[in-house]
């Protein structure tokens, strides 16, 4: 089964654990070393493999020689000064310090307790062992395409949609008469606004200034109508107006304060001729 | 049912999995030189009521669905769709006006019609290609068929009713605003899908316009 | 041999000639609503001793060749996907503790999975994202397909092989619960190997896990 893992083993130890000894063997140990490291995902696995070297059943094997041989194993490779991944010195610092707890007496040990750090370790290493197992068994299956084969032809089925369609007389006469109405030649009419043209405004604006030379506020310009529509035609208009007899120097703009009241007046004689 | 040798197994499972057709030769070699012939026999044999055969053509062996059951799989679900507003309008313009070209209905609808309307008129059986009209680009007409007719119960096309039955039904009032933008707006020209149940699921378009 | 009557026929030839595995209702649907169960039934028990076989994987029916003639059939080139190592114990970790979460599966492995790992099992229609998970962070939980079934020659989940001696023996609980299911309190005498952990492990909590 294990050719269908990419050359990489589920146990890289089978076959030839006897002479497993790490870096040692081998003819150009420090290749050795990072081969054997490349063949491990990460301390866990390093450490399941070690403990499966203990040949014993997974719940028997003893913690303590797990982390010496751990310990060990990177001790030879930092001899070696080869760079070792992090999380293998983080292991690594984690296990030296579960080894002294281990060897403490019972009770001058922390919270959590040595014990209890290593049992978590070897359920971790138990819940890690019976998933490679399962991949192994998963992957020796009866697979499709490998050991069975489905049909290399088939014809296929389809299912064709045939679309009945529906309409009543109803629905027919009516749409011809909606088509009708719809295109029924039609008379637009448009309807009369109420707005001041600027010509009148122009001519209401400068007439009603000749009457007087005070301040007028601008819509005192206004002429008195209910309509709001033609009230702002007017407005607007009287505006432009006062704008344009202003230009003409016939009339002067003031206004105070932004959104104040705009006021005009006729402009003085005097100033008119300078 | 006594279990089939080993060979038969072989060559039936080799020919299942096949993606091709096999000659003889083909299979033999597949599977070591062995004689295979008389396990295609056996096999064309024990699968000739089945609803699966075992045939030869052209020297290569295959299987097949029994001919009998080839209905099974080209099968045709009968969907009841109802009729776009388009498409009856469109409908309505033909049988109003025929033979009528497709330039006549789009002048008349004011819109422009979709090819695929006309297809669904033709498909639905009541709809048809008359003769071209004889000005230039000669144009096809469209006509009404026998089906039109009785599918909307009339005995002839004089049956329609004319524009002053039409206006005394109301029918010839304005059209809502809102209706007609729901109509215009390029959704689907073709049809509306009520999908397969059949009923008439009377929109708020449609009650809008009675 | 007798014939077959007639369903059993269409049956056959209708998943005969399907691309893909059909459910039950599936074929129903296809054959007008007939009751195929007992032509499934007399089917497999048809085909149980032949080249070929109709199996049920995931509730979808398929024939597929017989296991015992893998090496008649193997081809040249196997069109099998190969999986590295590390996809091979997520897909098995994601088909044992499903709904599983990334984090839960880096706990069990002990590394991080590279997002590439859980890709080529989605690509290959094996896993599957499923509901997130309703603790901080909302994570993703993943789950195995149908076709991850077909794939393996799974019927169910329960097919899964030791799936239920090793929930029996707690390995499909986090380590946490395994915990709790000692009765851990640190410091008694629990923690020596005595071999004894495959039975505290059936308590409440691991019922509780499925």
């Amino acid at each position: 089964m294990t050719d269908m893992l990419d050359g990489l083993t589920l146990e890289p130890f089978e076959g030839e654990e006897e002479e497993w000894d790490g870096v040692a063997t081998g003819p150009t140990p420090d290749d050795a070393l990072y081969l054997e490291l490349d063949g491990w995902e990460g301390p866990l696995d390093l450490l399941l493999d070690l403990a499966r070297r203990q040949k014993v059943d997974l719940r028997n094997i003893s913690i303590l020689a797990l982390v010496e041989q751990y310990l060990d194993y990177i001790d030879r490779a930092g001899a070696l000064r080869l760079e070792l991944a992090a999380d293998y010195l983080v292991m690594a610092a984690w296990l030296a310090y579960l080894k002294s707890a281990l060897l403490l007496p019972k009770e001058e040990q922390d919270e959590p307790s040595a014990e209890e750090l290593a049992l978590r370790l070897q359920l971790r290493l138990q819940r890690l062992a019976a998933m490679r197992d399962a991949a192994a068994r998963l992957m020796g299956g009866d697979r499709i395409g490998r050991d069975v084969f489905v049909r290399g032809a088939p014809e296929g089925l389809r299912i064709d949609r045939k679309h009945k369609w529906k309409c009543d007389h109803f629905a027919l006469v009516q749409a011809y008469g909606q088509v009708k109405a719809r295109t029924a030649p039609a008379i637009h009419m448009v309807r009369e606004r109420m707005v001041m043209t600027l010509d009148s405004a122009l001519s209401r604006v400068s007439s009603m200034l000749g009457i007087s030379v005070k301040w007028m506020e601008i819509r005192d310009f206004l002429p008195d109508h209910a309509n709001p529509q033609l009230r702002k035609s007017a407005l607007a208009s009287s505006f432009v107006a006062a704008l344009e007899l202003a230009r003409m120097g016939k009339a002067e703009i003031e206004q105070e304060d932004i959104f104040g009241p705009l006021r005009l007046r006729a402009m003085p004689k005097a100033k008119n001729a300078a | 049912m006594s279990a089939p040798d080993e060979l038969v197994r072989a060559v039936e499972a080799t020919l299942f999995a096949s993606e091709e057709p096999m000659t003889w030769q083909d299979i033999s070699t597949h599977l070591g030189d062995a004689d295979v012939k008389p396990a295609l026999a056996e096999l064309q044999a024990h699968y000739a009521k089945r609803g699966v055969r075992l045939v030869e053509r052209g020297k290569k062996w295959f299987f097949q669905t029994a001919p009998d059951l080839a209905h099974l799989l080209r099968r045709e679900k009968e969907q009841i769709r109802r009729l776009s507003r388009a498409a009856t309008e469109v409908l309505a313009i033909i049988a109003y006006h025929e033979p009528v070209t497709r330039a006549e209905i789009e002048s008349i609808r004011g819109v422009q019609t979709s090819g695929g309307t006309l297809d669904v008129l033709m498909e639905a059986g009541w709809v048809r290609m008359g003769p071209r009209r004889e000005v230039p680009g000669r144009p096809l007409t469209y006509l009404t068929t026998p089906e039109f007719l009785a599918h909307f119960g009339l005995e002839s096309r004089r049956d329609l009713p004319g524009i002053e039955d039409l206006r005394a039904a109301g029918l010839l009032d304005p059209v809502d605003a809102a209706m007609e933008a729901l109509d215009f707006e390029g959704g689907d020209e073709t049809a509306e899908d009520d999908g397969d149940d059949g009923e008439f699921a009377r929109t708020d378009t449609d009650a809008a316009g009675e």
